[in-house]
């Protein structure tokens, strides 16, 4: 087979990774220190003094992993986001405004984001964060975990086993909550039994795998303020219903009590959300000050897309660049001395591939039956994979060395990628002529479109893609183009978003353009291997059962022996076979895979280099905000100076 | 008794001439009317005749060039002397740092460029063709407003995409100036209760949901709906959306025109409504049509374009300047590759063009203009 | 009296519009495959890396609590009867809040807006129309006509994405996106500065929009102009010793103006669907962008909401531009009046 | 004498058209003193007009004034005067009525205020004080209640009304000199003579030269000093009054005197059927009036049950004052207007019922020549168009050729040459579009004619011809005629019977002779007298 060509990483810097415990530990610190203008605040009375309102162990962040080192109090950090409150009762399912809003108020039992930097050989599932830690019973049916013992909700409140209770009995199990977990979702219903305030215990019915921790992290394990909710619950005052109760912090209604750094003190709808720093934060660093450095976040309430623009102009402070078309001019920018921000390139992560349709029993015609079988057929995936050209293809997409050949399966940037393990179909038009012609397509009409040798008909293909993506339209255009060349003919379809979705997951579609995330083998697995009836959504289970590839089948193993599975390193030989199979197969013609910058101010400090945009988790919870900070002379005004939410 | 054959009037020519000689005379000698005809029919030759005029197909790629500037035509030889007509390859450097692309002309690489060369095939009413405008003599490639993000001639998809834009233009332009003078005409001139209908008819239309239906479309349309179809019909909602503002408009004007004393002249020498809308009231709001409908060819090629923009519209492989312009969408178009919005440079020599032609239209029907 | 007949027509007969325009709106949003549960879904999978299977049962219960299970007709009702019973267009699903609430924080800068670009483009257009008509042919016709058309010719989101290259990556300018830079955000209640603040954001929308709809005004003007110029009473105006300038502004512009105010009456729609471009480009946050972002998001209630108010914006602007019409010419509040 | 204080010399001017240079006017030399009425009379088409113009210099975009031609006035040299000099003199020293009186007047502003804004324009002083020397200046004119009229719009008035509106303007700051061309067309002769003597006694208040361009010889003997003869563009004759009419020179002249209407009509077949009757007929206008928003509607009955019949072969003229409702009964009765109630009958079958279709066989039978002949021709068709629109319709004449021929004889039957086929109507003089408008009636070879002040704006010589046209036109054809006109003399030459107007009421009817012999009401008897009498003593 052909080796894949060699890759060039961008991020440029290299660094070291590290063990878990050298990123934070839990202890108590002999002395602690606050933001200064807190001081008046405890001396008026408002606020007990910091070391009553840490809890005995705070966690603490390692020096050592901060690039730049202890910080500086004050500040504002600016994001800019097209998300929207919905309200604030996560626990209901609600969200917060995507782009960080959730990730700020959210405090999770575990974390998933800072895992990128953690080295291989000590990648045994997530970190800890409100569970200090946690243990198994011997066959896998107990999982014990530990709270962080005396943290308080910013209100002052306690946090303790009361929230986890109220979070897990009465909104995960609650059918009539739509909770994040769904009720017998969690480890095929686990039970929750409180040991004590601080230690509670998971009994579930079968055995486990370390992987369900996962599921704690964030959105799905990250409980919500018990004291302020329960009132509105309807199993604990009868007056409300579950409307209300979904509704019971609605967005415009703040502050509200968080665990997480920052507390929302003003929404200005479709314009501002304003938070302050928690005084009850429960994070320090090394020399006692608690955390965050920053006094003020900022989410501008606008569209994604202003997010980088704004970014780059220096008005924002943050943004996952994804847009390829953006990234000469934003490096460019970043050389220059005067510009506002850096770009940091992370491993490439980001994805494109073309989905083929391989449900042939569920096709609509016999025009698409034969077009499915040929899908179906391997020699066809090799003859088109051999026909695009994805250095063209990367480089429509952005001028420069920015994408590299994808071949399918995980992106170069995931941990589980090798690049020996994958399978590589060079650019070679010869090829892939001599194959379709070997499968009996000729072009019979002359019309330059070969004709399917059953129905007779000219191989034209429909290729669905997300009307909005700018990088999706360039690909689809380049494919289109490459394919023509050797006689395929593709009918690009956009469509707009939210048709898509219904779309692709009713099997509706032939072949779809479309990005893909494919980096941990139990990050959107539905996606991209055969895991169900559902899974993927281009290969369904029609009425008349699945008709497997012969591949399938072990992917599908395979996949539930990494779930089964502590062991990092058979993880990884799993990971192997699932990467080999997955491209020597072509299950997916990949096109190109880019890296994503992550786009910080450069007043603000600590945003660790190589931050990926995505991996673990997105890189709002990747970069540690709360130990970012700014030095004092380049720090900018707050708009609420020295207040923290009162309630 | 009296003598008339000797009138003060000393009249030049005496032919007769119809009243659309008459206005033809006139427009012919409005200089702007006339720049305005040329450049139309110009530009109507390049629709029909774009695959001769551009270079190559235009699917046909440079993978080499992609993103590549427009290369200047060169008439002096590096030494100075005047020579047949050259131009030069490109030579990349990128910069190591913020891989920045610059191209720089590459004075070894001289192509020299011919009239009527082999190149692409094309076919025309069914005859295949393969000599072109222009070209090289060796077949290297020329690019003479850059190439775009997969290394096609941008010169050559902008002359093809005259046609599918221009059609669209003019087919709307056309359906809805008319479907609109018709409707507007006949209601501001009947009244009555078919007005009102269309009054309301109109309103609706006016504030119809267009957004969301032209996402519905998209949507709804058979997976495997071919672009010309796609195409047709949106032509076709479009002219179903745009008539009504004209309408609306001649309305207006017409009931003023219909109490004028010459439409009774008209009534009473016996002429029919139909005759009377046709040669009384539609000739007397001419003036406002034409500029209406000049005004319309821009608007329509830019609500292509802004369709295009939504993912909807002109799909590929069709081209039209709308989806060209599409491309200009991120800063790397924008800052890096400049040349991707040469398409402007035509919607604006194609709107001056049919506009000049219409307001010289508008004055050769002016009785009251001169010369 | 007559003129109260006239509006309560007027009005009455926009109610029927207003139904058509709803149930055309609702329908399309629901013939087009995929609702807001599905936005939801894509949403979250795309944050949070849940699977499609994963969200399943939370949509459902989603689709029970908004209602979207129901019929088509069911929930239109439903929808109707709010209305018209509580006043309640429903719920933005996207923000959750009330649709009033979210067109509401939106609709008075868009409106702001919306009416500078039509005083501006207007009053510009008209002006520029003059010139050129009374320079037929000359230097400042085809100047002021190549002005008008580079308005309209060129894309407006290309234009829009120039000045936005310009302000982020050549100027980095402060006043990026939003209407008000955030210090300004807590400020409730206008004040010079605050206003000057505005202006800074929002130029390029006041200035692409400007440019762009100036033409259409400039072109009439100037064809009508040449045309009321060759009427009798310009003759016995500049008969009077009026001077040039007077029989222009006073007895030929005004017998100019009908097709512009009628026009002006159906622009009405362009307050709030005019700017979408270049408000999505920029940024801007009025309603433009969330026609886009409601409609891209299936928030029915919303959607349908806005487009109401684009149909009553029509209604007003018509009924704004014949009483304007009217009171420009006698002859047309005859007919205008005597008809209701 | 003392210096003259307008004095013309060679003035020439030419039109630029499609169809090539027309040479209006050449060499034309007159001069007026100060207190002194010049008339100028002659052709239709002449050169009167735009001669005038040339004085004002306001001439139409596409004319040429000849570089030999110089305008003195007071002593300047004003043909050499810039734009912004002869704003100065417009509307104040030397004022100018249009022809056109009907299309003058700016539609949006209120009668009054265009009054008071060329008082303001040359003599500032406040609104309301202009607003007051205008309902001075409509009393004068005779505008029946001025304090009510000023606040009218120039729609809401009639033909007569609005020509008075214009020359109250023209008199407003009591000019050095005035130029009336053709001042009282759309007037009945009682407030024609009013008028007249009007501006007889302003001259003589102010020393104010008037140059009076009219067809009426009556009124030129009456009132001026001296005259210009014009024909064909050039001066043919000028002298004193007196010397003019006693003793012509020119062949022209002496025709053009010899023209006054003469005759009587050829006798009526007293057996003959009635072609055209009405029986009660009644048209009402609904007029509002007050503030936008505090309407009024009353209605005005302009037709008021009136019955009438015209035979076969018959001419019936119809007299009034301005306002009267001549113009209304007659398009109520050919159903160019919907009449509210009343029978109407053509040669036997009723039409008043008729729809817009049912009417059309019975259309070229009937034809109608408006009053206002501008506004009746469209102004984007050239004449041959629009006199073949009839025969086009009514399937008259094969080919175009065919057709072309007869709209040519129809020119010729109203004296206008052949080459106007391909002329625009704006680029005619009143005189040959009235011409143009009858030749588009007669064309079709209808039966019945309405004839809506056929002959206001032409001259004697060429009325002499078209009455003698519509004589022989009946003689042959026997045609009916429904004539409605100011002109008595021309009623008496042509019609067997009169109908006299008053307030939409018939007031007098019978045999021309009679009515006009004998007139029975004090009414009638004013208009006979101001007829013959031009100038009230
Ligand atoms: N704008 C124009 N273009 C071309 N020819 C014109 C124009 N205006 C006037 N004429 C011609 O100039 C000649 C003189 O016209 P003028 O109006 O002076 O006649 P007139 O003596 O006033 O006649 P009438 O008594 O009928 O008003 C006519 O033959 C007319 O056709
Ligand atoms: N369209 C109309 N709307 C309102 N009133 C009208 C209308 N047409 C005519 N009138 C009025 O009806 C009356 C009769 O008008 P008509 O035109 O018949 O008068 P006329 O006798 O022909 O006068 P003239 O000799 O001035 O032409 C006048 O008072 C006039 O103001
Ligand atoms: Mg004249
Ligand atoms: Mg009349």
């Amino acid at each position: 087979a052909d080796k894949m060509p060699e890759e060039k990483s961008l991020s440029g810097v290299q660094y070291e990774l590290i063990g878990r415990d050298d990123l934070y530990t839990y202890k108590a610190l002999p002395q602690y220190n606050q933001a200064p203008f807190l001081d008046a605040l405890v001396a008026a009375g408002k606020l007990p003094p910091v070391n009553e309102r840490l809890p005995k162990e705070p966690v603490v962040f390692k020096t050592g992993a901060m690039v730049d080192g202890l910080g500086e109090y004050g500040g504002v950090f600016r994001h800019v986001i097209g998300g929207r409150p919905e309200g604030f009762n996560w626990l209901a399912g609600q969200h917060q405004g995507w782009g960080g809003i959730n990730m700020a108020v959210q405090e999770c039992l575990v974390r998933q984001g800072p895992r990128w930097q953690i080295k291989s050989e000590e990648q045994s599932g997530p970190l800890p964060n409100l569970a200090k830690s946690w243990e198994w019973n011997s066959d896998m049916t107990e999982l014990t975990m530990h709270l962080i013992e005396g943290a308080k909700w910013s209100d002052g409140d306690p946090f303790d086993t009361q929230d986890i209770a109220f979070w897990y009995n009465d909104n995960v199990e609650d059918t009539n909550v739509a909770s994040r977990i769904t009720a017998g979702g969690f480890g095929g219903g686990a039970k929750l039994e409180v040991i004590d305030d601080y230690t509670f215990k998971f009994i579930f019915p079968s055995a486990q795998s370390n992987t369900l921790i996962e599921g704690l992290a964030y959105i799905q394990g990250c409980p919500g303020p018990s004291h302020i909710l329960k009132d509105k619950h309807p199993k604990y005052n009868s007056a409300a219903s579950y409307d209300d109760y979904l509704n019971a912090m609605p967005s415009d209604n703040v502050p509200i009590p968080v665990m997480g750094a920052w507390v929302p003190v003003e929404h200005r709808p479709d314009e501002i959300v304003i938070m302050r720093r928690n005084p009850y934060y429960w994070k320090v660093d090394e020399a006692g000050n608690q955390l965050p450095y920053i006094n003020e976040m900022h989410f501008k309430l606008t569209t994604w897309d202003d997010r980088t623009t704004q970014a780059v102009a220096g008005t924002g402070d943050f943004s996952n660049m994804e847009n390829p078309g953006n990234f000469v001019e934003a490096l460019k920018q970043s050389q220059d001395p005067s510009a506002p921000v850096s770009a940091k390139f992370g491993p490439r992560t980001l994805a494109w591939r073309i989905e083929l349709n391989y449900a042939a029993n569920m096709a609509a015609s016999d025009y698409d039956k034969e077009l499915r079988n040929l899908f179906r057929n391997l020699d066809f995936r090799k003859a088109m994979s051999h026909a695009i050209d994805r250095d063209a293809v990367g480089q429509a997409l952005a001028r420069g060395p920015f994408a590299y050949p994808y071949m399918g399966g995980f992106a170069s940037g995931s941990p589980y990628y090798k690049a020996s393990a994958t399978f590589y179909t060079p650019f070679d038009q010869a090829s892939a002529a001599e194959i379709l012609a070997g499968l009996g397509l000729k072009d019979t009409d002359g019309n330059g479109v070969l004709n399917l040798p059953g129905t007779g008909d000219d191989l034209v293909i429909d290729m669905v893609y997300k009307a909005q993506r700018n990088d999706d339209r360039k690909q689809v255009d380049a494919v289109t183009s490459q394919l023509a060349e050797v006689g395929i003919r593709v009918l690009p379809k956009s469509v707009d978003e939210t048709s898509f979705d219904p779309m692709r997951n009713s099997g509706d579609f032939t072949a779809i353009l479309q990005r893909a995330n494919f980096i941990l083998p139990t990050r959107e697995t539905c996606g991209n291997l055969p895991v169900s009836d559902i899974c993927p959504a281009f290969h369904l289970t029609g009425a008349e059962g699945r008709d497997m590839l012969p591949f399938e089948a072990e992917l599908a193993d395979l996949v539930t022996k990494f779930n089964a599975t502590d062991d990092a390193a058979a993880q990884a030989g799993y990971a192997d076979r699932m990467q080999t199979i997955l491209s020597e197969n072509i299950y997916n013609v990949g096109l190109v895979q880019i890296p994503a910058a992550l786009l910080v101010n450069k007043r603000v400090k600590n945003a660790h280099p190589g931050t990926p945009v995505f991996m673990y988790e997105w890189a709002e919870d990747s970069v540690i905000r709360e130990r970012l900070w700014v030095p004092a002379d380049q720090q900018i005004s707050e708009l609420l100076p020295n207040t923290v939410a009162e309630y | 008794m009296v003598d008339f054959s000797q009138n003060a009037e000393a009249i030049t020519s005496g032919a007769n001439l119809s009243y659309w000689q008459l206005v033809r005379r006139r427009f012919v000698r409005n200089r702007y009317g006339m720049i305005g005809l040329v450049a139309c029919v110009f530009i109507l030759f390049t629709a029909v005749f774009a695959e001769f005029i551009a270079p190559y197909h235009p699917e046909t790629k440079d993978r080499k060039t992609i993103y590549s500037p427009p290369q200047m035509i060169h008439i002096f030889a590096p030494d100075g002397g005047l020579t047949r007509p050259y131009v030069m390859g490109y030579a990349e450097e990128m910069d190591p740092v913020t891989y920045e692309i610059t191209f720089v002309s590459d004075p070894n690489d001289v192509r020299e460029l011919a009239f009527f060369v082999k190149g692409d095939p094309w076919t025309f009413l069914g005859i295949e063709f393969d000599r072109h405008l222009i070209g090289t003599t060796d077949g290297s490639f020329v690019h003479l407003i850059g190439t775009d993000s997969l290394g096609r001639d941008v010169f050559s998809r902008m002359l093809i995409g005259t046609r599918i834009t221009m059609l669209m233009g003019l087919l709307v332009m056309g359906a809805s100036c008319f479907i609109g003078t018709f409707v507007g005409v006949s209601s501001g001139y009947f009244g009555g209760t078919f007005d009102m209908i269309v009054q309301r008819v109109v309103e609706f239309v006016k504030s119809f949901p267009d957004l969301p239906l032209y996402l519905a479309l998209v949507a709804i349309l058979p997976r495997r709906a071919e672009p010309m179809t796609i195409f047709i019909m949106f032509a076709c909602i479009l002219v179903l959306l745009r008539w009504a503002d004209l309408s609306r408009e001649l309305r207006g004007k017409v009931i003023s025109i219909r109490s004028m004393d010459y439409v009774r002249a008209a009534v009473a020498v016996g002429a029919s409504d139909g005759r009377i809308i046709r040669r009384h009231i539609v000739p007397n709001t001419s003036s406002h049509i034409i500029v209406w409908a000049t005004y319309q060819l821009p608007e329509v090629i830019l609500l292509e374009s802004f369709l295009s923009f939504l993912g909807v519209g002109v799909q590929a492989p069709m081209v039209s300047w709308g989806t060209m312009l599409n491309q200009v969408r991120d800063f790397q178009s924008l800052a890096a590759a400049p040349w991707l919005m040469a398409p402007v440079g035509m919607i604006v020599i194609s709107v001056l063009a049919f506009n000049a032609f219409g307001d010289g239209l508008r004055d050769a029907m002016d009785p009251y203009s001169h010369d | 009296m007559d003129f109260l007949v006239f509006f309560a027509k007027r009005v009455l007969v926009a109610i029927p519009l207003l139904i058509g325009i709803s149930i055309v709106s609702f329908a399309i949003i629901l013939a087009v495959p995929g609702d807001f549960v599905d936005t939801w879904i894509a949403n979250t999978s795309a944050q949070t890396g849940k699977s499609y299977d994963e969200l399943l049962p939370q949509a459902m219960i989603m689709r029970e609590r908004l209602g979207l299970d129901q019929s088509m007709v069911m929930q239109y009702l439903s929808w109707l009867k709010n209305i018209v019973f509580a006043g309640d267009f429903g719920m933005s699903f996207e923000q959750n809040r009330p649709v009033v609430d979210v067109i509401g924080t939106r609709l008075p800068r868009t409106l702001l807006l919306a009416i500078m670009t039509l005083i501006l483009g207007q009053t510009i257009g008209v002006l520029l129309g003059i010139y050129a008509a009374t320079n037929q042919y000359r230097l400042g016709d085809n100047i002021a006509t190549l002005v008008a058309f580079l308005g309209i010719v060129i894309p407006k989101f290309v234009v829009s994405l120039v000045i936005l290259y310009l302000l982020a990556i050549v100027w980095h300018s402060p006043y990026i996106g939003a209407i008000n830079s955030a210090e300004f955000i807590l400020q409730d209640h206008w004040t010079w500065a605050k206003f000057v603040d505005f202006l800074k954001h929002v130029w390029p929308v006041l200035f692409v929009s400007v440019w762009a709809g100036q033409a259409y005004t400039t072109r009439m003007m100037r064809g009508n102009l040449l045309d009321v110029m060759n009427m009798q009473y310009i003759e016995t105006a500049r008969a009077k010793g009026l001077s040039r300038g007077k029989v222009l502004f006073k007895h030929a512009v005004p017998n100019a103006l009908h097709p512009i105010i009628m026009n002006l009456g159906s622009r009405f729609d362009y307050m709030i669907k005019g700017e979408i471009e270049i408000a999505i480009v920029l940024g801007i946050p009025t309603l433009g962008p969330l026609i886009l972002s409601s409609v891209g998001d299936r928030d029915m209630y919303v959607v349908s909401a806005i487009f109401m108010m684009v149909a009553v914006l029509l209604v007003i602007g018509n009924i704004f531009a014949d009483i304007l019409l009217a009171l420009l010419d006698p002859r047309v509040r005859r007919a205008t009046l005597s008809k209701s | 004498m003392t210096e003259p204080l307008l004095k013309i010399e060679n003035v020439a001017v030419d039109f630029r058209t499609a169809t090539g240079l027309v040479r209006a006017v050449r060499g034309v030399s007159y001069d007026v003193a100060r207190g002194e009425t010049l008339a100028v009379v002659g052709e239709s088409g002449s050169g009167k007009s735009v001669t005038a113009r040339a004085i004002m210099s306001m001439l139409a975009d596409n004319a040429q004034v000849g570089p030999e031609t110089k305008i003195w006035f007071q002593g300047q040299d004003i043909s050499e005067y810039s734009e912004a000099q002869m704003l100065r003199l417009r509307g104040d020293r030397i004022s100018m009525i249009f022809q056109e009186p009907l299309t003058s007047l700016n539609p949006i502003y209120k009668v009054g205020d265009q009054v008071a804004e060329i008082i303001q324009i040359h003599r500032p002083m406040p609104k309301q004080q202009a607003l007051d020397e205008v309902v001075q200046l409509f009393r004068e004119v005779q505008l029946p209640d001025p304090e009510a009229r000023i606040n009218q719009y120039p729609h809401e008035m009639s033909g007569g009304q609005r020509q008075r509106v214009m020359i109250a303007m023209a008199l407003a700051n009591k000019p050095d000199l005035l130029i009336a061309d053709e001042p009282t067309t759309a007037l009945d002769v009682t407030v024609q003579a009013e008028i007249l003597s009007l501006l007889k006694a302003l001259q003589k208040s102010h020393n104010m030269a008037v140059i009076l361009i009219t067809h009426d010889l009556t009124v030129v003997e009456k009132t001026s000093d001296k005259v210009v003869v014009m024909r064909y563009g050039e001066v043919v004759e000028h002298g004193t009054t007196k010397d003019i009419f006693s003793n012509p020179q020119h062949p022209y002249t002496k025709h053009l005197l010899a023209s006054d209407p003469k005759g009587t009509p050829d006798p009526l077949d007293p057996d003959a059927a009635a072609l055209m009757q009405a029986t009660n007929m009644r048209v009402a206008f609904r007029i509002s009036h007050g503030g936008f928003f505090s309407r009024q509607k009353t209605d005005i009955a302009a037709v008021n049950d009136i019955s009438c019949a015209i035979r076969r072969g018959e001419t019936l003229g119809i007299v009034g004052e301005s306002g009267s409702g001549k113009t209304t009964l007659g398009m109520a009765m050919i159903k160019l207007l919907d009449a509210n109630a009343g029978q109407i009958h053509f040669d036997g079958q009723r039409i008043d019922h008729l729809s817009r279709r049912d009417m059309r066989p019975l259309r070229p039978r009937i034809q109608v020549v408006f009053q206002d002949p501008f506004s009746s021709l469209n102004p984007r068709m050239i004449i041959r168009q629009i006199i073949e629109e009839g025969l086009i319709v009514n399937g008259i004449g094969a080919s175009t050729a065919e057709r072309q021929e007869l709209v040519g004889r129809a020119l010729d039957d109203v004296q206008m040459p052949r080459d106007a086929m391909n002329r625009f109507p704006h680029e005619f003089s009143g005189g040959q579009r009235q011409r143009l408008a009858i030749a588009r009636a007669l064309s079709l070879n209808p039966e019945f004619i309405l004839l809506d002040e056929p002959t206001s704006a032409l001259d004697l010589s060429i009325q002499a011809q078209i009455i003698d046209l519509l004589r022989d036109l009946r003689a042959k054809h026997d045609l009916s005629y429904m004539f409605i006109s100011h002109d008595l003399k021309v009623v008496k030459a042509l019609c067997h019977n009169v109908i006299v107007m008053q307030h939409g009421n018939v007031i007098e009817t019978g045999p021309t002779s009679r009515v006009l012999e004998h007139p029975q009401t004090a009414y009638t008897q004013r208009l006979v007298d101001a007829a013959f009498n031009v100038i009230s003593a």
